[in-house]
């Protein structure tokens, strides 16, 4: 797992590079693969800086409990098969609302510091959070009520014949995507990390190990999202195969299929400059909220 | 509006207080009043259209200060004003034209002249601990 | 959206970066480098030393007479010295990458 | 109410050292204060005691991006003050060059924009594409950047047919690029949403500030100096002033963008009627220049660049001021940021920084004080204890 996400990272610089007209990671490793585990190997060996004022409790127990979160949601997804490395009654619940403990975890990591970038970017994390989490959940939920079971292993296996994106659920992809967006903070959505405006907003103040962590966790990150698109509509890592070689084939299914979702994911960062936070909210409660709701609606109405 | 007319105009409302006219260039025209009609002349200036203030320059010629206005978008008109060193204070600018702040501020902390009705006489282009009283463009300033 | 057709066309192109240690372009014929100098054209006039807006030409007695020490990495490449050279002993380079980490590199007798 | 939150004199919203004092409420701004005073590097004092040659060098290192406009204002203003002309194909490849910097300053002001608005892709693209503007520059004058290409009596080298069509061929290509920056400026919703009706500079307000350069034009005024007041050949080479009245950055940035495609246009007209003849008068390396004052006066990529200087009848200038156009913008920068009937919003700070195309290093030119804080060191010292 720890292996994909720095894959992801490595093909999401390379990928945007590529767009930019650039090269991206090239030295370390083939193709530069190596260069995100580089970063993080650098970033351990650094010296650990706590500002004077920090509240260190919670400032050291915020990457960790990151870090934690995100691989106990991505052990859900399911990669090599209809069903992820743990499963549970329920488990798109679990993950939803992991997903919201780990922003609690940035805004809490960003306020720790005395810092008053650190503040704003966290507060402007929290904003945010109005703006995008009801997309995020009400797209995903609708997925669930279409597939009958808010498992994982039950929405997978119910698209064995016909993908849900292929139908109406497009809709719903479309959203969840922009709402992946915002939650990853890649541009334009990139608002409580605003280099040009407060420096790197709730970073500001870590460094080394805890700076390392959660740079890791976003890479995590990145790989839930994609895996939980996959997961929800493309039909997760099944697809037609030669039967006896699942094993070999269902990974690769689920390998192509979040890449392609990384590669959206990543197109939709070079399309855009960087939105306000006043902006975004606007947004999202004028055209993606409504726009979320009736698909819902819809959705609970056809089932 | 052309050289000579501005010439003329200056002449017909300040008179005697005119001390020099220079026409150097096309478009460029040097005019030298005392202290006391160093506001006056840029109100007629003012007055008659030049409302863009190119620059403030201050000189240190040595036994006096020199202040030099420069005003106009086509045709630029400088109004050097003599200042006195043991009394380097001239009225301000800033009512006649809002954006001469700055360059008041410039001049005052080069060169040490008070600028009389500038609100913000504070310091902007030299570091905060520059000493006192030290004016660095000032002709007997040593080590620059 | 506009940049949708531009990143995309990006696909299909080449990079626009120059690995630069690995690839170095050529700079074009009149650009201003390193300069050199032939010390056995030198009259030691001295007008190189007079012009130099950096500071960077020091003169040296080297028992001919006086004779300029060029110090490179005070060197701002405008070349006046060339141009004022009264014997063209001052070479014009395009060697543009001075980085050394010995200082003795950068002085050109 | 309200906090205080320092933007520089390291930050990211811009390289060069300055510091935005902001008072700021939740997410929008109440106050604001500038503080230039961290690269004051006293180039006017300097300048006295360089010779009138040796001056022109230190004159273009003013600052980096306009260091054309500078090396243009100062030897016009040498040249008045001497009685000599440059010959008039020497004024045509001074106007080349200079509409060659605008467009690469016009154009590293578009990516930085895009960069301070978070949009990396046209950052990206955007310098992508200036790099081929430095390299033109970079054959023409033999430098990238400091191109050292004017000089007292003309211009250093001559532009021959081969190179003169690689410069055809570039800025034809350059051309529809930049035509697709515009539009994309135009339309993008993103770019719109951070530029329009941001940082408000009412056209009489502009006045009364005195704002200069694209800034000013964005609001209305019809002032540039190449029009207003022709210093090279100006007066033969026809081109448009562009004006726009939307007040805000976003016309900002449209007038900058119009105003490359306007120097493709300039150069490409001086490359057709270039009369042929020589490039240089010869001046004697160390003149005197005989006692007298002028001024001069060149539109700087970012507005009106004003340049007095003093002579003595020595061979060393007895005052050089130089009068920046950021300097000019800064009052209207300050303006634009405390006003207090329009919201500004911390994330608008950058945009409204970036709008006016500040150069703080122009603005500010220092003095380096040693630690005790009590002598200022000049060139010369700096100079002796780098090289041993």
């Amino acid at each position: 797992m720890s292996c994909l996400a720095l894959l992801f990272e490595w093909l999401d610089r390379k990928f945007v590079a590529k767009l930019q007209n650039r090269v991206g990671p090239k030295y370390t490793g083939p193709f530069g693969m190596l260069q995100p585990l580089a970063d993080l190997v650098k970033l351990l060996s650094k010296e650990d800086i706590i500002p004077e004022g920090t509240k260190t409790f919670l400032f050291n127990i915020c990457p960790v409990a990151a870090v934690l979160l995100l691989f106990i949601a991505n052990s859900f997804v399911p990669t090599v098969h209809v069903e992820g490395v743990l499963k549970a009654e329920g488990d798109l619940i679990i993950i939803l609302v992991i997903i919201t403990l780990y922003l609690l975890t940035i805004y809490m990591a960003g306020s720790a510091a005395p810092s008053r970038y650190s503040l704003m970017g966290a507060a402007r994390a929290a904003v945010m959070l109005l703006g995008f989490e009801l997309p995020l959940m009400f797209s995903s939920l609708s997925v669930g009520f279409a597939a009958g079971g808010f498992e994982l292993s039950k929405i997978v296996a119910k698209q064995f014949e016909r993908p849900f994106i292929a139908g109406p659920h497009l809709i719903g992809f479309a959203i969840f995507l922009i709402a992946a967006q915002a939650e990853l903070e890649k541009i334009p959505f990139d608002i409580p990390e605003a280099e040009t405006e407060i420096v790197s907003g709730w970073l500001v103040e870590l460094s080394s190990w805890r700076l390392a962590f959660f740079r890791f966790s976003k890479d995590l990150e990145l790989v839930l999202l994609s895996g939980l698109a996959t997961a929800l509509y493309l039909g997760g890592p099944i697809g037609p195969v030669i039967p006896g070689l699942e094993v070999l084939l269902y990974p690769l299914y689920f390998l192509a299929k979040s890449i392609s979702v990384l590669f959206l994911l990543s197109l939709l960062s070079t399309l855009f400059a960087r939105i306000r936070l006043d902006q975004f909210i606007r947004l999202c409660w004028r055209y993606l909220i409504p726009l979320t709701l009736a698909y819902f609606l819809a959705m609970m109405w056809v089932v | 509006m052309d050289e000579e007319r501005v010439v003329e105009e200056l002449k017909a409302r300040l008179g005697a207080a005119i001390l020099e006219v220079k026409v150097p260039q096309r478009r460029r025209v040097f005019i030298t009043v005392d202290r006391e009609h160093y506001r006056a002349a840029l109100e007629v200036l003012r007055e008659a259209g030049f409302d863009h203030l190119v620059a403030i320059t201050g000189i240190d010629t040595g036994d006096h200060f020199e202040v030099i206005a420069h005003v106009g978008r086509t045709l630029v008109v400088s109004v050097r004003a003599v200042v006195p060193r043991s009394d380097a204070r001239i009225p301000s600018l800033i009512d006649l034209y809002k954006g001469a702040e700055f360059y008041e501020r410039e001049t005052w902390e080069m060169l040490g002249i008070v600028f009389e009705g500038n609100p913000r006489l504070t310091r902007t282009f030299l570091p905060e601990n520059w000493p006192e009283n030290v004016y660095p463009l000032r002709k007997d300033y040593e080590g620059g | 959206m506009r940049m949708l057709r531009d990143v995309l066309w990006n696909l299909f192109k080449g990079r626009a970066t120059v690995m630069y240690p690995e690839e170095r372009g050529s700079p074009p014929d009149n650009f201003r480098g390193r300069l050199g100098f032939n010390r056995d054209e030198c009259i030691g006039c001295g007008l190189c030393h007079r012009v130099c807006p950096a500071s960077a030409i020091e003169m040296e007695n080297d028992g001919r007479g006086a004779r300029p020490v060029f110090h490179i990495e005070r060197c701002i490449y405008c070349y006046l010295c060339i141009e004022v050279c009264p014997t063209k002993a001052i070479k014009p380079g395009k060697e543009y990458a001075v980085v050394t980490s010995r200082k003795s590199d950068l002085v050109v007798r | 109410m309200g906090v205080y939150i320092p933007v520089g004199p390291q930050h990211p919203i811009h390289p060069e050292a300055i510091l935005l004092k902001l008072k700021v409420e939740g997410e929008q701004v109440v106050d604001a204060d500038v503080d230039s005073s961290f690269v004051h590097r006293g180039i006017e004092k300097a300048l006295e005691h360089k010779t009138w040659l040796q001056g022109l060098y230190l004159v273009e290192r003013v600052c980096g991006i306009c260091n054309v406009a500078h090396s243009t204002c100062y030897t016009l203003n040498v040249e008045n003050l001497l009685g000599v002309e440059a010959p008039t194909r020497a004024q045509y490849l001074r106007l080349v060059v200079e509409e060659l910097a605008r467009i690469h300053s016009h154009m590293l002001w578009l990516g930085l924009l895009a960069h301070l608005i978070g949009f990396q892709s046209l950052f990206m693209l955007v310098f992508r594409d200036r790099e081929k503007v430095l390299d033109l520059m970079e054959e023409l004058t033999g430098n990238r950047i400091t191109t050292a290409y004017n000089v007292v009596g003309g211009v250093r080298r001559d532009i021959d047919p081969a190179l003169e069509h690689r410069v055809r061929s570039t800025l034809e290509e350059l051309r529809g690029r930049v035509k697709r920056y515009r539009k994309l400026i135009e339309e993008d919703p993103s770019v719109r949403a951070r530029t329009v009706n941001v940082g408000i500079l009412e056209r009489s307000e502009a006045e009364e500030l005195h704002a200069v350069g694209p800034v000013a034009r964005a609001s209305g005024i019809k002032y540039d100096v190449r029009a207003d007041d022709p210093y090279l050949v100006h007066d033969e080479v026809p081109f448009n002033v562009v004006t726009l009245e939307t007040c805000d950055a976003w016309g900002r940035a449209m007038v900058r963008v119009e105003e490359v495609l306007e120097s493709i246009d300039m150069i490409m007209y001086s490359l057709d009627h270039i009369p042929s003849g020589p490039i240089r008068k010869r001046v004697p390396p160390v003149f005197k220049v005989p006692p007298g004052e002028g001024i001069a006066r060149v539109e700087a990529p970012r507005g009106e660049l004003f340049h007095y200087a003093k002579s003595d009848g020595s061979e060393r200038p007895y005052r050089y001021r130089m009068r920046t156009p950021t300097l000019a913008n800064l009052a209207a920068l300050v303006y634009m940021l405390r006003r207090g009937d329009r919201a500004v919003y911390v994330a608008d700070v950058p945009v409204i920084f970036g709008s006016i195309d500040p150069c703080i290093c122009c603005t500010a030119r220092v003095f380096v004080l040693d630690e005790r804080g009590s002598r200022v060191l000049n060139l010369e010292d700096l100079g002796r204890s780098r090289g041993r």
